[in-house]
């Protein structure tokens, strides 16, 4: 069916969600009291803000990830043609993740990896 | 003999003959959708019965057995509670996103259907960039979990939701690269072309260590990017309680449910059509005999079946390990996975650039 | 060195791995394994062990007549005030007053099965039923009143 | 509750755990200090669950009060009120008939397994691995099984009184635990296979939950807790009670001093419980199963304290009698709480997930903290 | 150590101190003012090394309340009781908590049951009881509450 076939599917996605929340908020009946629409921590009422600076120590993750998503990238073009383009393609291949590879020993070795 | 391409050519040329074909393309854009719709609801219904049968006999018990014969109907059941449930908001929410972040999920979970072959010549969309299109909309599926800890105003919801993004953000690249492997072996980013590559043999079996290594590790990350256990720490109850849809209820949580189900059928047909040949039946060689022999079973019964042993091997995984620890899961990725299928990838290269696969 | 040791724990480690889903593969495929009671279905069958302390009954033979002298030893005995006992006062053939049970009350919801009034009636009049199927609709209900209306005491029990 | 707590800095978040919390097992508050992932402090709020059984049992005569015992630590329910049975007969200053010392010993040890058994399971759940728990019933049941037949009860048995036990052992009761020893070696190898080799688990539990012996006696640890540290602290040996100081059984020390440690300590534990059943089993001494009493007891003036080993520690019942038929005051010392003061040295500076491995290895039962 | 050298040790440390015997272990009688000193020579001197509080509790004699410590050794296993009298109106006692670091959530307990103020304690707030029980003794023998105690 070709690229039209991408609205169908999210047509569909959104008219079943849609549906299914709909006959859910006709067939259920809503009652309200002010401990319903607390954030849920266990019982207990929450204390200081809840959309806080959350120290998750994974930016530097972020940030490796993103030059090896670009190498992926970069690696699929590669892929299709590796095997017709024959020994230069794995010469290639090796200089790239060589350099790739150094890059992220070092990461490694100043500790990039760590979770903090 | 009948089959899934058939009916869709017989019911294609029926209404080119009543319709223009402005009208036929609707129309059968109609069909398609009510399809995918059907096939939506049937997978969940039908993943979470498996899921809970199991986990029953991994765990001597017997499982759903009241609903229906032997428990079939169990998850109906489920689904019409969750239905008569009240979706609430809380309070302090970011509303719009909140409720957004559901039809998220399950859109990324819709659009991952297209380029999957389900039988012969019976696929939604043949894109000559399959492969890519599965890593490029995979990805997206983080955003709705994003979206959804952080609209909560939850802690819980909040802390489930940033490490969700660390763990997608890093299987991401190991799973590419498993990827990768099948697509130096066949040349193609097509997924039917490298289904129709595996018509002497699957690639699991052709491909000899350096496969079935990328199969392991495309299993590892797949079930990661899922959000399934050992990986679950999204949602890791014994942490966070509910994770990043602690604040949801009803309706909304049954969308990321049944997303997160429909996510697990995709990786696995995926999965089934790169290493195991998709609706390509069981083929050794040019042992013709053999072959033809195979080739009664419908292709659609190859698919489903390669997809739901993947489906087990995922669910058995979930009910034998315990869940890993944020540090040792990203540890797991960088100091394990991501060097192994680099080198990997090389040796798949070396096999395919000497042609040493069968 | 560092290769071999990275790659000896790669895999040691999916060596354990794979030692634990041989063992859930087990009894994926063992169903004889699976232990569930079924519950509701095997009621017939269910048997609870003789000792088994479920509510504290009070046994009444053929003739409607237990064996409770009312002396109050349950009440003394038990240690959350599950039973109250109502005497009353009979007149006995002789023309004497005799003191004797009029109500057994045992609430339920207070009971916690601890066997001390069992143990501390002198004339066996009370012992443990073996039932388990104690919810009601109603909290009321669980207070009992464990002497059967129009019974007696057993004639030589003192 | 507490307003300010310690000095936060920026991006330090205050997050409860419990008291409605699946890793808490019960009804425990944590108020967690953390700072991304990292814990920098944990602070136990407790008391949801506290029935003051210790102002109950001044009001209630020394036959009755055991049988609230039984409802603090209700997984070693029984052990407690050998415990308080162990302090009347000390102050009656009675002896017991040997057949009654084998029982009591009997069915600690089966308590103990029983324990050690359901903790294993929902240490595993903890960690995310569901399976275990339902395997560890298997076995459960087999003891609880043994206990309804013989006890009446399936946890809170109520089967000790002063004086000996409060019915002679059922008929089938050797069969039973023999059988029950049978399965048991039949799958004690499968607790390995799912979870003690488990690559995962290992490295969720090695160098998690740190506690020095130092620390540990200084926080009165005791039971697995303070052996996985390397500390010896198992009443049965050091002050034996019953028939403990005949049988032949070894106190389990491990020196790893984390969560590993004490994981192994219990696991070891359950064998060493099932080679003291396995002495006493086939020896149960006839005659007596309860020594002659008055109906009404009442302790001489004085104070007398005993001390025994539960699943969890040492657990110690401290009476202080005025000489009337009820206690004066009576002290509980129970080990879960001692235990639970350690959880803020241990978790200090670990992640998130560390925290149910280590309450997961602590062995937290509610109702035992909160008396 | 026996009772005998344990005694003669402690009045060495100690020597206004009473013993009380026949019990099961040494029990020691000792001031208010007198126990913080003593506390850290048990714990600290090489013979005795009491390093182990096992029990830490109080009584309320209606005139008087008395603390309780139950001592042990991890290294030479032998025990004692120490006993100190509190004034009813007014109980405080010194903190033993950073000798003993059990003592820490033992005597929040006591401090909230009994009302008794343990001087240059780190934390000495509620522990179990909830929000508003500030200044009540739950456990103390006159200590009355129509709406949770029940009387049988």
């Amino acid at each position: 069916m070709g690229a039209t076939s991408m609205i169908v599917l999210i047509l569909a996605a959104l008219t079943f969600s849609t549906i299914a929340i709909l006959i859910a908020k006709i067939v259920t009946k809503a009652t309200t009291n002010p401990q319903k629409g607390e954030p849920y921590e266990c019982g207990i009422p929450t204390k200081g803000k809840t959309w806080t600076q959350l120290n998750v120590g994974y930016y530097l993750f972020a940030l490796i990830f993103l030059i090896f998503d670009v190498e992926l990238v970069f690696l699929f073009p590669w892929a299709v043609v590796a095997k017709q383009v024959g020994w230069m393609a794995l010469v290639e291949i090796v200089i790239f993740f060589f350099i790739l590879f150094m890059g992220f020993l070092y990461a490694h070795k100043k500790g990039a990896l760590k979770w903090v | 003999m009948l089959s899934f391409s058939d009916i869709s050519k017989f019911i294609d040329s029926w209404l080119r003959d009543i319709f223009n074909p402005t009208w036929t393309m609707v129309i059968e854009m109609m069909i398609a959708g009510v399809c995918v719709i059907g096939l939506f609801a049937v997978l969940g219904l039908v993943l979470v019965l498996m899921e809970r049968k199991v986990a029953a006999w991994i765990q001597i018990r017997l499982g759903p057995n009241r609903v229906g014969p032997k428990g079939m109907l169990q998850s109906l059941a489920d689904t019409v509670k969750l239905l008569v449930k009240e979706g609430m908001t809380p309070d302090g929410a970011d509303k719009f996103l909140f409720n957004f972040a559901p039809f998220i999920a399950m859109m990324v979970a819709m659009l991952l259907m297209a380029p999957i072959a389900f039988a012969k010549d019976f696929q939604l969309w043949d894109m000559n960039i399959g492969v890519l299109y599965f890593s490029a909309i995979s990805s997206i599926m983080v955003i709705s979990i994003l979206m959804a800890g952080w609209a909560s105003n939850n802690k819980y919801s909040l802390m489930g939701a940033m490490r969700s993004g660390a763990q997608i953000v890093s299987y991401e690249l190991s799973a590419g690269l498993s990827i990768l492997a099948i697509v130096v072996l066949s040349g193609s980013l097509n997924l039917n072309d490298i289904i129709l590559s595996q018509a002497d043999g699957w690639w699991i079996f052709k491909g000899h260590i350096p496969v079935i290594i990328s199969f392991i590790i495309f299993i590892i990350a797949v079930t990661a990017e899922t959000n399934r256990a050992p990986f679950d720490l999204a949602e890791a109850e014994s942490e966070l309680t509910a994770g990043f849809h602690t604040e949801y209820s009803g309706m909304k949580f049954a969308l990321f449910f049944l997303a997160e189900y429909i996510n697990v059928f995709i990786v696995c047909a995926i999965g089934a059509t790169l290493f195991l040949g998709g609706w390509m039946p069981f083929h050794i060689g040019h042992w013709d005999a053999f072959n033809h022999v195979m080739d009664y079973i419908p292709s659609s019964v190859w698919f489903f079946g390669k997809t739901f042993f993947l489906i087990f091997l995922i669910m058995w995984f979930r009910w034998t390990f315990p869940r890993l620890r944020i540090d040792q899961l990203l540890n797991l990725e960088w100091r394990f996975l991501l060097p192994i299928s680099m080198f990997n990838i090389l040796l798949v290269t070396l096999m395919a650039i000497l042609g040493w696969h069968f | 060195m560092f290769i071999i040791k990275y790659i000896k724990e790669v895999f040691s480690g999916l060596k354990s791995l794979a030692v634990g889903l041989r063992r859930t593969l087990y009894y994926f495929t063992h169903h004889k394994e699976i232990i569930t009671e079924q519950y509701p279905d095997n009621r017939e069958t269910l048997k609870l062990s003789d000792r088994f302390k479920g509510e504290v009954v009070m046994l009444h033979d053929e003739n409607n007549e237990h064996a409770c002298t009312g002396c109050t030893a349950c009440e003394l005995a038990c240690p959350n005030a599950t039973i109250k006992i109502i005497t009353q006062f009979d007149i006995t053939p002789e023309g004497k007053k005799k003191k004797a049970l009029d109500k057994f009350v045992y609430h339920l919801e207070l009971c916690t099965m601890c066997n001390l009034c069992i143990v501390a009636c002198p004339t066996d009049a009370i012992k443990m039923a073996q039932t388990f199927e104690h919810s009601v609709y109603d909290r009321s209900e669980l207070t009992k009143i464990l002497n059967k209306p129009g019974s007696h005491i057993r004639a030589g029990v003192e | 509750m507490v307003e300010e707590i310690g000095t936060t800095v920026e991006g330090d978040v205050l997050i409860n755990v419990g008291p409605q919390h699946p890793a808490t097992h019960g009804v425990l508050n944590l108020l967690l200090t953390i700072n991304g992932e990292t814990i920098k402090k944990v602070e136990p709020h407790l008391g949801f669950i506290h029935r003051s059984i210790e102002k109950m049992c001044e009001s209630l005569t020394y036959r009755q009060f055991i049988y609230v015992t039984s409802r603090m630590d209700y997984l070693s329910a029984h052990i407690n009120n050998h415990a308080c049975a162990l302090v009347v007969e000390k102050g009656l200053q009675v002896e017991i008939p040997s057949r009654a010392k084998v029982i009591r010993v009997l069915m600690d040890e089966l308590t103990r397994i029983a324990s050690h058994e359901l903790w294993w399971g929902a240490m595993a759940m903890d960690l995310g691995a569901f399976t275990p728990f339902f395997h560890a019933f298997r076995e459960r049941e087999s003891i609880n099984d043994i206990m309804e037949e013989t006890c009446g009860a399936r946890l809170t048995m109520n089967y000790i009184v002063p004086g000996g036990v409060m019915y002679d052992l059922h008929p089938d009761f050797q069969k039973r635990v023999k059988d029950f020893i049978t399965l048991y070696k039949l799958k004690i190898h499968e607790y390995d296979e799912m979870v003690t080799g488990n690559i995962i688990f290992q490295n969720r539990m090695k160098g998690v939950g740190y506690l020095s012996a130092e620390d540990a006696i200084s926080y009165g640890c005791t039971g697995p807790t303070a052996r996985g540290s390397g500390v010896s602290c198992d009443i049965r040996k050091l002050y034996p009670y019953e028939v403990y100081d005949q049988l032949d059984f070894d106190e389990i020390l491990e020196t790893g001093c984390d969560s590993f440690a004490r994981y192994m300590v219990r696991i070891r534990e359950m064998n060493q419980s099932i080679r003291i059943i396995e002495q006493l089993i086939d020896t149960i001494p006839e005659g007596d199963f309860q020594a002659k009493t008055k109906a009404v007891l009442k302790l001489p003036k004085g104070e007398f304290y005993q001390r025994v080993e539960t699943a969890r520690g040492e657990f110690g019942v401290y009476i202080v009698s005025e000489g009337g038929n009820t206690p004066y005051r009576i002290k509980f010392r129970s080990p879960g709480f001692s235990n639970l003061s350690a959880l803020d040295q241990m978790a200090r500076g670990s992640k998130l997930g560390d925290l149910v491995a280590m309450m997961g290895t602590l062995d937290l039962v509610i109702p035992d903290i909160d008396r | 150590m026996t009772n005998d050298a344990l005694k003669a040790k402690i009045t060495e440390l100690l020597p206004a101190t009473g013993f009380e015997e026949g019990g099961q272990w040494l029990n020691i009688n000792v001031e208010p003012a007198d126990w913080r000193l003593l506390a850290e020579q048990l714990r600290l001197d090489a013979s005795l090394q009491f390093d182990y509080l096992f029990c830490l509790t109080c009584i309320d004699w209606k005139t008087h309340l008395t603390m309780v410590y139950h001592l042990d050794s991890t290294k030479f296993r032998h025990n004692i009781v120490i006993k100190a009298k509190l004034d009813v109106a007014k109980p405080a006692i010194e903190t033993v908590s950073d000798i003993w670091r059990t003592a820490d959530f033992h005597e929040r307990e006591v401090y909230e049951m009994f009302g008794v103020d343990f001087i240059n304690h780190p934390d000495l707030r509620l522990l179990i009881l909830p929000d508003g029980w500030e200044g009540k003794r739950p456990m103390l023998k006159n200590f009355e509450d129509p709406v949770n105690m029940i009387r049988l």
